[in-house]
């Protein structure tokens, strides 16, 4: 295309027409309980605290969604530290779910999102089908949320999370009885470390959920070579960053066609660019996690390359691309 | 936006860096960190941020200046950018030391680079009666900062593990050395875990007060993602983070690790 | 410990007295079958040619061994191109076992492999367990081999490697085959495209396996966001590079103490640092890929590295450190 | 060893990197390539080398040459290495272009930065008549090359798309208009897959023999990986590796792609 003819078509295309909102379709209750948000970025749980710190940096209601940090329904301190381990292009957590449990959660930090006029998700953890029951529950009814999200792909606790994550008729009943009793939006949180995430996908959906969320983290490890131990106390811990992108982007592409409900895409966002990219593989919102940990204006500044993308482009409304590399 | 304008190599892989900003959210305070972004021009290796201790500070220049030892990648690439070149910092972060002892008589004791975070602090503290108590492997790592320190005018006693200074050791015995002699009425103190971990030992058992800066390591370094989460001692037993609540922690405030 | 006293040790162990040797023992034959190498250094197949190439930038002898690239039973001429991206410290390649055949490998690539004094492993796949039986005949006998690599594991080939790969059963079924006709050391080659790669490892070790080696690459993707479709030919490709390393370690650490066989230890190496924390994982050897293509000299400066540590740590066998990190 | 001597913008985003070196395992002849480490001081981003035909070579100073255009990630962080810096470069690689043809006519047809390894091919075929057909996307990009070229007594025709010089129009279409009043005994041509393969075309139809140079994704560069491999129009049909067999083809050897 020539300079001149982009230019007079940039002259029509301006930010200020470009439309960034999608839409997250809702299994249950059709269209009343649709997710619409104003951009497809939703933060990633764990890696933005419950939003207090970031709004320090910008005014986070310009973010599409907030996920919550993980709960638990007791109180929790953690794993011991190190809890984290910086590798080529990526880092590996094990923070294992520091959180003040369910009640405190509901008491002190759901008043707090008040402020804040962009849909809350809250994260669940459990360690048993009764745990996920309790922290539904607990949560069903809830005005200050928009949704939760099940997650059942945390790799950090033994026993726990990784177990039910892998194995998707797990998937399927803690989904199903979540979906009885929360009638808000449901995402399925789901782990990669599994032979074929579209199996797991499939259980929620089958079960009930609104939309499945991949990827969590992957198991992975490092080992301080000097000590010669691993370098995380808790030994494992998910690998999480860029180095990652390429597994979770390769799982949103498998998923999209065999799946009826929206995809929330993540591993490895850094930039505009790789919010196009899942969302080219069909992913209807993408997460961002570990990029705010290093960019605490990473948001705004995504939201912009998304916007420089359109124009350059030419694309009116962002959620004509959900899918469109297949 | 933050620009080098000196990094250069002032003692054995030991690096001093200072940097021009245009503006800051705040001034510096003693103890509080930098989260500096070594990686450049979109490179996603290194990944995180590194922190550094505010080594000094000069508001009607514009300037901050940060010490820093050349340990793995991230600092390497760092100790190779040139002068001009813009930096991507984050700061200042963290609770800074208290400076309300001010005036009295101060033990300074740092192992190691843990004597990053102690120079602005000396400088703030100046109408006190201050001590420096610093180890390190070898004079040619003390040389930089004795004279910094005395051109402040604060004593200085300096150990070495390799060599004989005033004794062949760390900064924890030449301190427990002076203990009893010059009591303090409140130290600060900073270097590895394990070396907190006694000083704070021997304070408390003395009953002296102080505060203490931790180098855990962090993901964030803004509060969100608790990777630097330190065991309180608190009745409550809520987690402190490094990041947020300290690096600056009261002597028994958090379970010291190794 | 006191500089002076550091000296005095090293005096007495210098580079010469260092032993990186390891043994790869044999599950079959006990010891006469056993794999000696000068040191854990294997050449990842398809990452380092047939030798040839890398042999103009060092002497390949100085390598514990030599794994040669892919063979299939008929010549295959690979994928479309591209066949290679470049994503965050990795790459992603799906080259499709570009590769001349089994019958043109005996009768030209072989022979050349005569001018090496170290000990070469052929890498083989297949689509069908009749491939593998097929190959593991025509490669009986074959006096320049020190044994043979099953790939099990290539997410190349639809309806191929990767199925078997991630089947235990299938993994048992084709190693059985195998060692029945191949008398030669054998190492199966596992995919970490699965939920447990202890289940492969130990079907594999069940079936008769000498070795297993881990990881092949990680199932990914890269998607070009100007073009709007996948960058490689082929969609899919396989992640290797230092990206992944943090998951091949947890993978090698995990099987360590449930396999009696030795593991081949990959994914990611870039430095003698990376091949200790392999070995303190587990990994009696350790295989360099992707390194090769960035440092064709990689081999010879890994050693070097090796050396370095051993010295730093008073190490006078280097296998004394196999497995150390548990 | 290798360290750069030169750096700077020479036309909008397109840069000359000249670099001293010690020693080379061979000199490099015009169409060779060299594979450049970018990330430095043990970053693993960007991970690949990149590879550069070789734009200008001096034994007598140990000079090598290279323009290169910033594209993605890499170039962009070779753009703002500085001077002195030293590189880890392999090379050269591949397999040239052949000179035989020296001393007729000849045609060299360059699109884009494809124009990089004509320069020292026209160097080397001083002897021979030789016009050049230059396609870019403006003026700007285009001034550097043609004093370089006008220098070695080359003439030169030239294209752009956005702004009309010669024409507004490819270097393909500039060379279409030329080709029935001065028909070449060979041509040289390096640009877009899909420009080389049309420029093939012509030139197959009309019974000239040439040579053309592609760039195809690299792993390695040295043949180990079979990232680059081209698919044979020889009977064969063995796959040809851009990196060894290539990047530099006779017209009609391999099969051309988008
Ligand atoms: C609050 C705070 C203040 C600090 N102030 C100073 C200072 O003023 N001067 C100075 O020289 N050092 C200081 N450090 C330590 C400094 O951050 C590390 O030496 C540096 O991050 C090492 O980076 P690397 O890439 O060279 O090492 P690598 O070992 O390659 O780093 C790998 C990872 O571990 C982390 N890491 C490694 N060592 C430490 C450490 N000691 N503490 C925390 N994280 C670590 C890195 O940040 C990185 O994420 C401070 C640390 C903290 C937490
Ligand atoms: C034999 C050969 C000679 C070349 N000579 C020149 C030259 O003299 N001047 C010049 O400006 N460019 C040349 N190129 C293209 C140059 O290598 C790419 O522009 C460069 O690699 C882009 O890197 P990047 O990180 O900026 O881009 P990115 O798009 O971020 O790179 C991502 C990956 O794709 C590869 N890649 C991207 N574009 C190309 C391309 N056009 N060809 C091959 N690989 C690509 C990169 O090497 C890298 O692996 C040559 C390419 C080849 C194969
Ligand atoms: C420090 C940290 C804490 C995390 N905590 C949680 C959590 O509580 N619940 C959860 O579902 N995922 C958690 N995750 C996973 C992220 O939400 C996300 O799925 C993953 O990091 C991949 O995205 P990223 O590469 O953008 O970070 C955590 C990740 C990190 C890095
Ligand atoms: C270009 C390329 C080609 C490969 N070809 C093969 C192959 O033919 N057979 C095989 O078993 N593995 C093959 N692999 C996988 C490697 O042998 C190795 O398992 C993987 O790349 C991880 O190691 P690395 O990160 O060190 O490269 C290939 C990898 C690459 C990058
Ligand atoms: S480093 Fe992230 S909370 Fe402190
Ligand atoms: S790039 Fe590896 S063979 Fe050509």
């Amino acid at each position: 295309m020539l300079k001149e003819e982009v230019d007079s078509i940039n002259d029509e295309l301006t930010e200020s027409n470009l439309n960034l909102s999608v839409v997250m379709n809702s299994q249950q209750h059709q269209q009343q309980n649709n997710l619409k948000l104003k951009n497809p970025l939703i933060t990633a749980s764990g890696t933005c605290g419950n939003g207090k710190e970031l709004a320090d940096f910008f005014d986070i209601n310009q973010l599409g969604a907030f996920t919550t940090k993980g709960i638990t329904v007791k109180p929790q301190t953690g794993n011991k530290t190190p809890r984290i381990a910086e590798t080529a292009a990526g880092i590996i957590n094990s923070i294992g779910l520091e959180n003040p449990g369910v009640d405190s959660f509901i008491k002190d930090i759901l008043p707090e999102t008040k402020n804040y006029s962009l849909p809350i998700l809250a994260n669940i953890s459990g360690y048993s089908q009764k745990d996920f029951i309790t922290l539904a529950e607990k949560l069903e009814g809830r005005k200050e949320l928009a949704g939760i999200e099940i997650n059942l792909s945390c790799p950090n606790i033994k026993g726990g999370g990784m177990i039910f994550g892998t194995a998707p008729e797990k998937v399927y009943q803690i989904t199903k009885k979540v979906r009885e009793i929360y009638s808000g939006y449901i995402i399925v949180k789901l782990t990669p470390n599994i032979t074929d995430i579209t199996e797991t996908a499939l259980a929620a959906e089958n079960a009930g959920a609104d939309a499945v969320a991949m990827i969590n983290t992957l198991s992975a490890m490092k080992i301080d070579i000097d000590q010669q131990k691993p370098l995380l106390a808790n030994t494992f811990g998910g690998l999480s960053g860029p180095a990652v992108r390429p597994v979770a982007v390769r799982m949103v592409y498998q998923s999209y066609k065999k799946l009826n409900i929206p995809i929330l895409g993540l591993g490895g966002v850094r930039s505009g660019s790789d919010v196009i990219e899942f969302m080219l593989a069909g992913a209807t919102t993408v997460g961002i996690g570990t990029v705010n940990m290093i960019d605490p204006t990473a948001g705004p500044r995504i939201i912009g390359e998304i916007k420089e993308y359109m124009l350059k482009h030419q694309i009116t409304n962002l959620s004509s691309i959900i899918g469109a590399a297949h | 936006m933050f620009k080098i304008i000196a990094n250069r190599e002032v003692g054995p892989g030991i690096f001093q860096l200072v940097l021009n900003y245009d503006q800051l959210p705040q001034n510096p305070e003693p103890g509080h960190f930098f989260n500096i972004k070594v990686s450049q021009d979109g490179s996603e290796d290194p990944l995180l941020r590194r922190p550094f201790s505010i080594f000094d500070f000069d508001a009607a220049e514009k300037k901050i200046e940060f010490i820093y030892r050349v340990i793995g990648k991230g600092t390497k690439i760092l100790s190779n950018l040139d002068n001009g070149t813009e930096l991507d910092v984050l700061g200042p972060l963290g609770t800074p030391f208290s400076l309300n002892k001010s005036g009295g008589n101060i033990h300074l004791i740092g192992g190691g680079m843990g004597i990053a975070p102690l120079y602005y602090l000396a400088k703030k503290l100046k109408s006190s009666r201050q001590t420096l108590y610093l180890g390190a492997a070898n004079k040619a790592e003390l040389e930089f900062f004795e004279e910094k320190f005395k051109g402040l005018g604060v004593e200085c006693h300096l150990a070495a593990m390799e060599e004989k200074l005033e004794i062949k050791g760390s900064a924890l015995v030449l301190w427990l050395n002076y203990l009893e002699k010059n009591t303090p009425d409140y130290i600060y103190t900073c270097g590895p875990e394990k070396m907190l971990a006694a000083v704070e030992k021997e304070a408390l058992k003395n009953n002296i007060g102080g505060e203490l800066s931790v180098e855990k390591r962090m993901g964030c370094g803004i509060g969100v993602c608790l990777s630097c989460s330190c065991e309180s001692r608190a009745q409550d037993q809520k987690n402190k983070r490094a990041c947020v609540e300290g690096p600056v922690f009261g002597l028994g405030e958090v379970i010291l690790g190794a």
